[in-house]
């Protein structure tokens, strides 16, 4: 190790070089809480939960759509954090972090529309309509596409690194702003004819597959942002030794493996 | 058990398309992400390892292309 | 300390003034892209004035997204950027001064022509004062977060596109309460509670966005 | 003064230069030298402040120019390779500008003695996109002549496109204001007639 | 001879897929404008359905419009341009690779994306080939056209608006046709005529448009 | 092989120069001169066809260049200020599309070689934004190795942001030209180790 660790036990995981193997480990048991969680999840809400009564079989939808939802506006939160945290106390990881949320934001937006849209048809009759809640989601898409285009578009990592994160807050102070301004614009044109119909008093079945599964999607977001962040990692601090002992642990790997 | 038969769970009451269309994608996606992320890990150490090479063990330049200089002019 | 605020401001008027063909043609866009709607739509009248708000307030957008690029890029390429930030001064203060001479030489001019494409669009008379001044609130927003995106995305590749990628969904609440002001005094509601909307949001905007920009510009030229 | 230790400076995949010290004086003329893309440049975006050092530190007055930003830019006058002229504008009115941008409140009859002297007497209205290559750098150089309370002039490759005269006007003003206590460093390919030889600072020396 | 535009195509291409972003990011735009639509007209299905095609055409017309400084900026700025126009090759070769370049990376996508916009606004399912068609004889017209603009209008102050100022006006027969034949098609009258006219619009242009262009440039670097 | 007789340029509504008359035959090297400002390199321009003469003619191999300026532009190789680089390219697909569009066939191996003689070999595949100053017109430069069959060489300031050696070379790549039965007209305000001395024109002379 090339620096010395120093600082309280916590804020020692701030130095990369800590949070890189910590990161290799934790990750694999999150991928595997997460499988497991979306197992019984799938269990619950295919086998245990009963027919809805209004919508029929279509609402087995739900079960990854609120979830996913859920999600997608949860790591925008997240990203934002640690934007901040990076923009303040100028911690490398932080930006490393909130760059390596996003795709996995942005999928979830993505998982959220699309479940939305084909449930909405049969219970719409449109894949589409411009009610609030799935206009902020688009809206959040919009968000987390133009953050990722804006870091990707930077060649300087650091000019990335903050250029991100000042666009992540401002999205973040525009998230409840974007958020109110639909609703309102919509309940003032459409009065309630459009509404999430919601699933009427929702079975505790129903209730318990969805947490299960959003707690899964939690454990996944965990696990495969954990991943990602390890490259970016190596790619960053590829100038110190710590990263070149990685290397070459990591070329005996493959030579091994070849 | 809800489902009578194998059919019956497939077919999803009539809303096979917009039940399994939903979980599909999402599963897609979520590997196509995993995908992405492990070969993305494969490229940078790859990458990595080359210009380590390149560049020499610390990442510094290893004596001769020093000597050198930067555009393989040598510097009197 | 005020003296490179007012340096800046009479500086960039004066650009503006000398490139008069630029600000003529961002007016000449707005008034281009709301009679192209017709084209497109149809000319019938009750539709037009249906939509009527809603293009006006839509071209008035697009107009301000597509000269926001015009606000530093020419400072970046020839080096003036980066003497400001050489400045001695806080650059707060200039970017303010940026921003506003910016709003000015676009801003406005569309603010002063919106009502006469409402005329053309055949929008009630009722609906004008409520335009304007919703145009008088809403484009300095667009003005002061557009320059936040404008800072960040300053010299890089298909920028102006990634310009209007990022700060198109932070003007979408600006465009909603804009046309919703509109429409809401059309219907009888009454505007009053969009306008104050647009008035916190102009507030808001105004305290934290040059701050913000000031952070991008030094991000950016780093 | 002006210090520098262990400066290291990263672009993309390669170190350019690591353990790079220097130390400027009061009068001090100081020349960066090296072959094409060794970083001279990146060197001196370094000192101003510009950019932001992989390794190392930089200290005016000895202070690290990070911790007090403004009070090192109101001591320093950089010219870059890009001229910082506006197409638009007058050769007169690019320079007041560039000094107000600055901070420093100079009139207008100083701005166009320094443009007389610096030969643009007769561009003075023109629009500053027909002036000529070398004009174009002279309007910048006008600067020189009006920041004279400011010690420290770093300078990117002062001489290019100056014409004979105008490179021996330049190295005397360079050596006057290191004459009168200022300091100057700059890089340059030319060799120029400077009143004393420049300190010169190889950064091929601490190329990697 | 055709080594040279091969060689232009090839390398406008690879500079595409270098600048990916930038691709990818006129096509945002273009879904962006149209999304806006719905805030600034209100969200009522009927009304939407009924300006669908209109906003559609309108978007593309406007991302394509706004893609087209890019044609030959770069190349100006840079001096690429100078040495083409060096070159022994007659220039209308060059000309129509950079053309063709421009709309495979910007026209096509535009192209692609619209049926899904058509879909959230609810066009109805009938109009979509005739909209892809209209669009597909459609742009490339935009492009020759708007090249002869840009040619114009190179290095100009103000270019882009002026750009803009010069071409909206022969873009809006195209506007007209290719929103018409949508139109046409979904009233029940057939869309025959509109996409015929487009088609010898698109003859017409190929014909001639590129020795405009071609023209254009020489006296614009001169 | 290329005159020019009694030419005249009109910048805005300054005459630069006018009766300007100059003769370049083969094996001629020929060294535009004149202070900032002069019309140097609006000469270049009128000379190569980028630009139209208020008055006078310029003619190679006896036609008037208008007349036929495909044959022309075949002889012709001009090298101006800006060195034609797009930035997301490497230098060598620079390289290669430069002679493509000039319509020259080269393969790329001859390009990798011509790089590499004029000292980019480690910079093949950096996109050129990211080159310093002196880099970025060494890439433009590098076409002349592959501009044998070219016999006229016009080039304005090609000696602007390059190193020492870099200058000794490229001199002694004009002078071998010549010497091959080329000819070479070019600006420049530095002096530079032609193994001939150059002929002058001093545009000076004929201002107005
Ligand atoms: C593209 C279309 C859609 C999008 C973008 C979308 C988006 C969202 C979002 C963002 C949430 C979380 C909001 C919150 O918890 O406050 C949510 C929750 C939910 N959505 Fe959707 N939705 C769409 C379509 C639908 C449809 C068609 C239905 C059913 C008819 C539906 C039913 C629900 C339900 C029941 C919840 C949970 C509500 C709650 O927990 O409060 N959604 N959706
Ligand atoms: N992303 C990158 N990857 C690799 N090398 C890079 C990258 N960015 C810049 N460089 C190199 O860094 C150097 C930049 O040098 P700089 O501009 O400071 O040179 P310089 O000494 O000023 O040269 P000149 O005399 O030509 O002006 C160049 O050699 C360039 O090739
Ligand atoms: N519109 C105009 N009105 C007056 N003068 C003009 C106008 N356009 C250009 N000029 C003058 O024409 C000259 C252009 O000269 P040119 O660029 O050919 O000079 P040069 O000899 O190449 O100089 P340098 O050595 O600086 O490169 C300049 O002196 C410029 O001031
Ligand atoms: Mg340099
Ligand atoms: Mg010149």
């Amino acid at each position: 190790m090339s620096r010395p660790d120093r600082g309280p036990s916590i804020l020692r995981f701030a130095a990369p070089q800590n949070f890189y193997p910590l990161a290799g480990r934790l990750a694999p048991w999150f991928a595997g809480l997460a499988v497991v969680l979306t197992l019984v999840g799938l269990w619950l809400g295919f086998v245990v939960a009963p027919t809805d009564a209004t919508q029929g079989e279509v609402y087995r939808v739900i079960f990854i759509h609120v979830p996913a939802a859920w999600m997608s506006m949860f790591i925008y939160l997240v990203m934002a954090f640690w934007s901040a945290v990076g923009l303040v106390m100028n911690t490398r990881l932080s930006f490393l972090m909130s760059q390596a949320l996003a795709p996995t934001g942005a999928m979830f937006c993505v998982v959220a529309l699309w479940t939305g849209a084909l449930w909405g048809k049969p219970t719409w009759g449109a894949y589409w309509v411009w009610d609030a809640r799935l206009t902020s989601q688009a809206l959040l898409l919009f968000l987390y596409l133009g953050f990722i285009a804006l870091t990707r578009a930077i060649e300087d990592p650091r000019r990335a690194d903050r250029a991100g994160a000042i666009i992540a807050l401002v999205g973040a102070v525009n998230v409840p702003v974007i958020y109110f301004s639909v609703k309102w614009w919509n309940t003032l044109h459409q009065g309630a004819s459009v509404s999430l119909t919601k699933a009427p008093s929702m079975a505790t079945t129903m209730l318990a597959g969805m947490l299960v599964m959003a707690i899964a999607s939690w454990a996944y977001t965990l696990a495969v942002v954990l991943w990602r962040v390890r490259p970016m990692i190596l790619e960053r601090e590829r100038h110190t030794e710590w990263v070149g002992a990685e290397l070459m642990r990591e070329a005996l790997r493959q030579g091994g493996r070849a | 058990m809800q489902w009578e038969s194998w059919s019956a769970f497939w077919n999803m009451g009539g809303a096979a398309f917009y039940v399994w269309g939903s979980y599909c994608l999402t599963f897609a996606l979520i590997a196509l992400e995993l995908v992405l992320v492990f070969q993305r890990r494969k490229d940078t150490v790859n990458r990595l390892l080359r210009w380590r090479k390149a560049v020499g063990r610390n990442g510094r330049g290893n004596e001769q292309r020093a000597a050198a200089g930067p555009n393989g002019v040598a510097i009197e | 300390m005020l003296s490179t605020f007012f340096a800046v401001l009479r500086r960039d008027l004066l650009l503006a003034w000398r490139g008069r063909a630029d600000v003529l043609v961002t007016l000449a866009f707005f008034v281009i892209v709301v009679c192209l709607f017709p084209f497109g739509v149809g000319a019938e009248p009750n539709q037009l004035r249906a939509i009527a708000p809603g293009v006006l307030w839509v071209a008035a957008l697009l107009a301000c997204l597509l000269s926001l690029h015009r606000l530093f890029a020419q400072d970046h390429v020839d080096g003036t950027l980066e003497q400001l930030l050489l400045s001695s001064e806080p650059a707060v203060l200039w970017v303010t001064a940026k921003v506003l001479a910016f709003w000015l030489t676009t801003g406005l001019p569309v603010v002063a022509v919106a009502p006469v494409l409402a005329l053309l669009l055949d929008l009630e008379q009722g609906g004008l004062p409520v335009l304007v001044i919703s145009l008088l609130l809403g484009t300095p927003i667009l003005a002061l977060l557009g320059a936040v995106g404008a800072a960040l995305t300053l010299g890089l590749r298909g920028g102006g596109m990634l310009l209007a990628l990022l700060v198109l969904p932070l003007f979408v609440p600006v465009l909603i309460f804009g046309a919703g002001a509109v429409e809401a005094e059309l219907s009888g509601t009454g505007a009053a509670a969009h306008l104050l909307l647009l008035g916190g949001g102009l507030a808001g905007a105004l305290a934290l966005a040059p701050w913000g920009c000031a952070a991008a510009l030094r991000v950016s030229t780093e | 003064m002006l210090e520098a230790h262990d400066l290291a400076c990263l672009k993309g995949d390669r170190l350019l230069f690591r353990g790079l010290a220097l130390r400027l004086e009061a009068g001090g003329l100081l020349r960066v030298a090296g072959p094409n893309g060794v970083g001279k440049t990146s060197l001196l975006r370094l000192v101003t402040g510009l950019a932001l050092a992989e390794a190392g530190e930089v200290r005016w007055r000895g202070t690290p120019i990070r911790r007090d930003r403004e009070a090192f830019h109101r001591e320093l006058l950089f010219l870059g390779h890009a001229p910082a002229l506006n197409d638009l504008l007058t050769p007169l009115e690019n320079l007041r500008f560039a000094c107000a941008a600055a901070g420093d409140d100079i009139d207008e009859q100083s701005c166009i003695t320094a443009l007389a002297r610096i030969g643009l007497e007769n561009q003075l209205d023109l629009p500053a996109r027909v002036l000529s290559q070398g004009q174009r750098r002279r309007v910048g150089l006008a600067r020189l002549f009006l920041a004279g309370q400011r010690p420290l002039w770093v300078l990117d490759e002062p001489f290019t496109a100056l014409d004979v005269t105008a490179v021996a006007d330049l190295a005397a003003t360079l050596s006057d204001h290191c004459e009168a206590g200022g300091m100057v460093m700059l890089t340059t390919h030319q060799d120029a007639p400077f009143a004393r030889a420049p300190a010169v600072l190889d950064v091929g020396v601490y190329a990697c």
